[in-house]
């Protein structure tokens, strides 16, 4: 730790986040991080003059791990919400931002709307890696529901490209979020924009997205929640979810699930 | 498969790569010179006569050959921190980077080990009698005779054993380190996962080129230092 | 000039030195004749330290040696005294027929390059080989390689040359290079003790012929006395094995 | 490491882990056997200078053996199911390639892998075996596909059987980078497991000890092979290399 | 019996044979003699067609054959006729000492088995090695592995048997050995084609002698007449290099 020119304490702290998750957070052409669990950062950054943020690109395994060990203090990766995380990292009060969670399908399964549905219809799922809390959506989905299971495949997320296997048959479906679909496939000048009538994006949930602290780091997670709020106040995270999702996902708050 | 399938990715993302080469072969760089080091100690064991160094020796070899690179890369990068916690060292604000070198120094020092205690074993007994015997000290007649020799049978296993490390260091990707794969990854990434398949292909022509620059270079190394080398003999 | 005294060696469980005693003159050239397996080579490497003897004196001139418990100055003593010709040449691969000779003199015996090379010249021109100085082991012929052996041991003016069958890995073209080679170093009054099968060498060019057989020295005596006359039942038995025909008449 | 070492969850997931040895063992199985004919023929090619073949399997060496496996896997994965898919709908089969098991492709990757492995191997030791063997066979009267048969192949192979091992077990420990595949072998059931309780250590440890058994009985096996096949060399002494 | 015209060989830039005719008959032990490099292995392989000629014939018995242009089963009919002992054994590795003569038998001429067999031991004892029929190579000494040889091509039955350098990979002691054997076989009136350089073996068995040099024959003869009176110049140098001492007097 340092002190600034007022003379209070500043305090250097490790924010950790996934370098490969486009436009969730990432790093950009120049090589600096950025996306929407980046940029919310940088904002409470600025609320919390004792705390300097140090930003580590990192792969989601060493992001859990590190920020388990304590090598960062903070993490953010589109984590959800997990039982099994809570004993491992301090969830703070208040989220981080919010995710549209949806199957990707060919246009002629556009009435599959569920996982339910989804389940029923016999359909394969495209592999999730098994550190990704979609993997664990889909794993809660099934155990609440033992009669009416989806095919959960552990993979890499690398080599699983979810547009581009739904489209061509590789699997029925794939669990996606909704930012990367629009740019992949919406925008004009997207990679798979030719597919935007063979392929549709199902929303089934809206899940909150949290940052990680680790377990010592309470004061810290007070902190942040002090500046969030602030920040979702002044709607500046609205302007971001609108910047890089396309869509301000907090009109739909109240059916986001924890 | 045109639809998806589009060569100009393979061309617009070999120059982003090619900045990224300097990490891989830092990491190639610090692994070799530290796995060099572990490789003559345990190659001493090996060739001594003490049977307790001997085993321990042969057995981390055996240990470390029978380890997949990423397992190993993994036990390093989480279980090292973990045992120095252990001993209140903290370790978090130690670059990967270290444990990637970590890593392939422990595996290629169990590979040179191998090359070095062959390629001492294929020189002849003789060599090293016929040394002392016009009145060379023992170790006159290693440094003189025995090395320079074994050196030269070295040569092309120790190119092997380099081309080996480079391809298993870009696994070093799986814990975020940005190298050329990783660096491949990020743009994969950057695309929403699309055009992988160029994207891989870009860094295989890569790794390809590098592997033939590294196999010539090392042809003529041979070829300059077997001045002298018996040519092969029929069994 | 050379004594050596009751030298034993056991190789694991089985004793190939029994206690052998072997005396030989300045200026003489010593044969060693004997069986496969019957201890020669051991005996030559012995009295070089290549090997350690379990037991057994050395007298080199007026240097006393414990063939088993020398020290590592005393043994660098001895190989400054003796030198030695491998059966299968044992050059330095790595080095040219002339490094290959100054390689003991520069560094072993620390003399000054120019020196060292001067010498080394003179004994590859001894040998035959002044159109050679600069070839590697690889680019010379068995026989040609054999007497830079010779050239090698010769540069380093020992008291005594130890050969250990200098011919036997040669092609028959060869050997008489080679031998002629070392009857000419014999003529110059250089002292010898040789392995060898080849009779007609030991005939022409030995003082005395020593035969051994399982570890111990069976008889020993001139050439005439050993070829005509042999008195062991052994002896008898060996050199009619192995003498050519036109030998035979002599036993 | 706050979460303290779980010695449960290490011995659990060590039968987790060892659940995916039988993948793994299926992978480097049929990658063995699908890769020797083709390794051994196209090392004749190359042997015998054949014109194009000798060509493409130099080449086709260099880069299998010049780039990563996890590249390698990363391109079939991806281009594989294109080209076949496109080649299905020229041909009009009526077929889904995507119903397959993922278990194929590993198969594919890992067999075109050990082909370029074993092409050297074998090219490697069938010139450990004098020409005068082959010689003198054909002198006695056997023809060269007897000669090859009867006594080239049996003495290579003994030559080759250590450099087959080592390739074993490169195989077997390259199938941990199945889980890019999403194939369900031992480093990717281990590290499943993990997730629930981010124990990741005590996996990783788990998956390093089932490799280093079944590495380690690979070798002792193929160790044990050698010593049966080359039976005819088993009194050679072998000299101890030992300096004085 | 064995008649050869006019063969040509070629490797590279350098012609090794240059026309060479040699005519054998029935139950003849013909010698070659000739120094290193003038094609007197080169010569025998492509009689049997282990190396292909450029040009030539030859006529075994009634079959006559282009050495160039064999076809497959001319080649295998040749080799059922003619058998080769090679200067380095070239045993089957991997074979014991009987499964070496049977291999020939079994798969090269589909005998059945237990004839094979009976047949093999027969020539295995012929050459002295009853007690090793299930020795592998790398158990017998070089003499044995010679001897192997000898009794993998007499077992063949074949007309006529080249013999390249039978004994230039042996120890001295181990050379008498074979060339024992070899008279032995020569005795039962086989025909043999020898190179050697054994001079005593030539003079001792060979009905005649030919001296090549060069990639022709230069000279041929009764071992007396090459031994004592060389016509050729050529013939006249050899000898005098290659003779011991003992011959001279010949010359
Ligand atoms: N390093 C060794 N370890 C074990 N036994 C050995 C060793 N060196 C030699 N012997 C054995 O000692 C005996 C004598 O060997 P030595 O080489 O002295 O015989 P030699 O008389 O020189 O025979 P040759 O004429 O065949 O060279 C042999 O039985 C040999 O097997
Ligand atoms: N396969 C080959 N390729 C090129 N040149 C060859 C080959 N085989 C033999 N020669 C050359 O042909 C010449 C004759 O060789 P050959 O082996 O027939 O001689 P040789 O009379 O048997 O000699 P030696 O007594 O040394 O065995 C030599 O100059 C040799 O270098
Ligand atoms: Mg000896
Ligand atoms: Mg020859």
């Amino acid at each position: 730790s340092s002190t600034d020119e007022n003379g209070t304490k500043i305090r250097k702290v490790k924010v950790a986040f996934d370098q490969s998750s486009k436009p969730i957070s990432y790093i950009d052409e120049n090589g600096n991080p950025t996306g929407y669990d980046v940029e919310v950062m940088k904002l409470v950054d600025k609320l919390l003059p004792e705390y300097e943020f140090e930003y580590v690109g990192t792969t989601s395994d060493d992001l859990l791990l590190g920020v388990e060990q304590g090598k960062f203090q903070v993490g953010v990766k589109n984590a959800f919400w997990t039982e099994e995380r809570t004993k491992k990292f301090i969830y703070p009060k208040e989220f981080l931002g919010l995710s549209s969670t949806g199957l990707v399908l060919k246009k002629e399964n556009k009435e599959i709307k569920s996982l339910e549905d989804f389940a029923s219809a016999g359909y394969t799922l495209a592999p999730i890696a098994a550190n990704n809390a979609q993997y664990t959506v889909i794993d809660e989905y099934n155990q609440s529901h033992p009669d009416n299971k989806i095919k959960l495949k552990a993979g890499e997320t690398f080599s699983v490209d979810v547009v581009q296997w739904v489209n061509e048959g590789r699997v029925d479906g794939g669990v996606m979020i909704e930012g990367p679909f629009k740019k992949q496939v919406e925008e004009k000048n997207g990679p798979y924009h030719h597919l935007v009538n063979d392929v549709v994006y199902n929303e089934f949930a809206v899940i909150k997205t949290w940052p990680l602290f680790n377990k010592k780091e309470q004061e810290f997670a007070d902190a942040y929640d002090q500046a969030i709020k602030q920040l979702q106040e002044k709607k500046e995270t609205n302007e971001l979810s609108k910047k890089f999702y396309g869509r301000d996902l907090f009109e739909v708050l109240d059916q986001a699930k924890k | 498969m045109e639809k998806y399938f589009d060569a100009s990715y393979i061309f617009k993302s070999i120059p982003m790569l090619l900045p990224f080469l300097k990490v891989t072969f830092i990491v190639t760089g610090l692994s070799v010179m530290f796995g060099t080091i572990l490789g003559f100690i345990l190659a001493m064991g090996k060739i001594g006569k003490g049977k307790i160094a001997r085993k321990i020796a042969n057995g981390y070899t055996t240990a470390l050959r029978c380890t997949p690179s990423i397992v190993l890369l993994f036990l390093v990068y989480y279980g090292v921190p973990a045992l120095l916690e252990k001993f209140s060292v903290q370790t978090s604000n130690v670059d990967k980077i270290v444990f990637v070198v970590i890593t392939f120094s422990l595996q290629f020092g169990a590979f040179m080990s191998e090359v070095i205690r062959s390629a001492y074993e294929s020189v002849d007994k003789g060599q090293f009698e016929a040394a002392v015997s016009v009145g060379l000290s023992p170790f006159q007649a290693y440094r003189r005779i025995v090395f320079p020799q074994a050196f030269v049978v070295a040569i092309p296993n120790f190119g092997n054993s380099l081309l080996e490390l480079i391809k298993e260091g870009s696994l070093a990707y799986t814990i975020g380190l940005i190298d050329v794969m990783g660096k491949a990854n990020l743009i994969i990434a950057s695309n929403y996962n699309a055009h992988a398949l160029e994207i891989y292909l870009a860094l295989s022509i890569i790794y390809w080129i590098i592997s033939i620059v590294i196999e010539q270079v090392f042809l003529k190394f041979e070829k300059g230092f077997s001045k002298g080398k018996q040519s092969l003999k029929s069994t | 000039m050379l004594e050596i005294k009751n030298v034993h060696k056991t190789f694991g469980k089985s004793e190939v030195l029994k206690g052998v005693n072997l005396s030989i003159s300045k200026g003489d050239v010593v044969v060693i004749l004997g069986p496969s397996g019957s201890g020669k080579t051991t005996l030559l490497r012995c009295i070089n330290f290549l090997e350690r003897a379990d037991q057994g004196q050395a007298v080199f001139g007026n240097m006393n040696v414990n063939l088993k418990a020398a020290t590592k100055k005393q043994i660098h003593e001895v190989r400054q005294k003796v030198a030695f010709v491998f059966q299968n040449y044992n050059l330095f691969n790595n080095k040219t027929a002339l490094e290959n000779v100054t390689e003991g003199l520069i560094i072993g015996r620390k003399m000054i390059k120019e020196k060292a090379i001067e010498i080394a010249k003179k004994s590859l021109d001894k040998v035959g080989l002044s159109d050679k100085y600069n070839a590697y082991p690889n680019e010379l012929s068995g026989g040609q390689q054999q007497r830079v052996g010779i050239a090698r041991a010769i540069a380093l003016n020992p008291e005594i040359i130890l050969f250990d069958e200098p011919t036997s890995a040669l092609d028959p073209e060869l050997v008489g290079e080679v031998l002629n080679i070392m009857k000419k170093i014999a003529n110059e009054g250089t002292t010898m003790l040789v392995v060898t099968h080849e009779m007609s060498f030991a005939q022409d060019v030995a003082n005395r012929v020593v035969f051994m057989d399982e570890g111990t020295v069976v008889e020993e005596g001139t050439p005439k006395e050993i070829f005509t006359q042999p008195k062991e039942e052994r002896t008898q038995q060996f050199l009619k094995r192995v003498l050519p025909k036109e030998y035979i008449y002599y036993i | 490491m706050q979460g303290s070492f779980n010695l449960e969850f290490l011995v659990d997931t060590f039968f987790v882990a060892l659940s995916g040895v039988p993948t793994a063992l299926i992978i480097t199985i049929v990658a063995l056997i699908v890769a020797s004919p083709f390794g051994f023929l196209l090392a004749l090619t190359r042997i015998n200078r054949i014109p194009i073949l000798s060509q493409f399997s130099r080449i086709y060496v260099s880069f299998v053996r010049g780039t990563p496996v996890i590249v390698q896997i990363f391109i079939i994965y991806n281009s594989v199911p294109l080209v076949i898919s496109s080649l299905f709908s020229k041909l009009h089969i009526d077929k889904n390639v995507y119903e397959v098991n993922p278990i194929w492709y590993a198969f594919i990757v890992f067999s075109l892998n050990t082909i370029a492995i074993l092409i050297e191997i074998f090219r490697s030791s069938l010139i450990t075996v004098s020409k005068g063997q082959l010689e003198a066979a054909q002198s006695v009267g056997l023809t060269n596909v007897q000669a090859y048969r009867r006594i080239i192949i049996p003495q290579a192979l003994v030559v080759a059987l250590p450099n087959i091992c080592t390739a074993t077990v490169n195989l077997i420990k390259a199938t941990s980078l199945g889980y890019a595949m999403s194939l369900p072998e031992i480093t990717l059931k281990a590290k499943v497991a993990a997730n629930v309780g981010y124990n990741y250590v005590e996996a990783y440890i788990d998956i390093f000890l089932v490799y280093l058994i079944i590495c380690s009985l690979t070798e002792y096996g193929f160790k044990l092979f050698e010593r049966k096949l080359s039976s005819y060399k088993t009194t050679t002494a072998k000299g101890g290399q030992q300096y004085a």
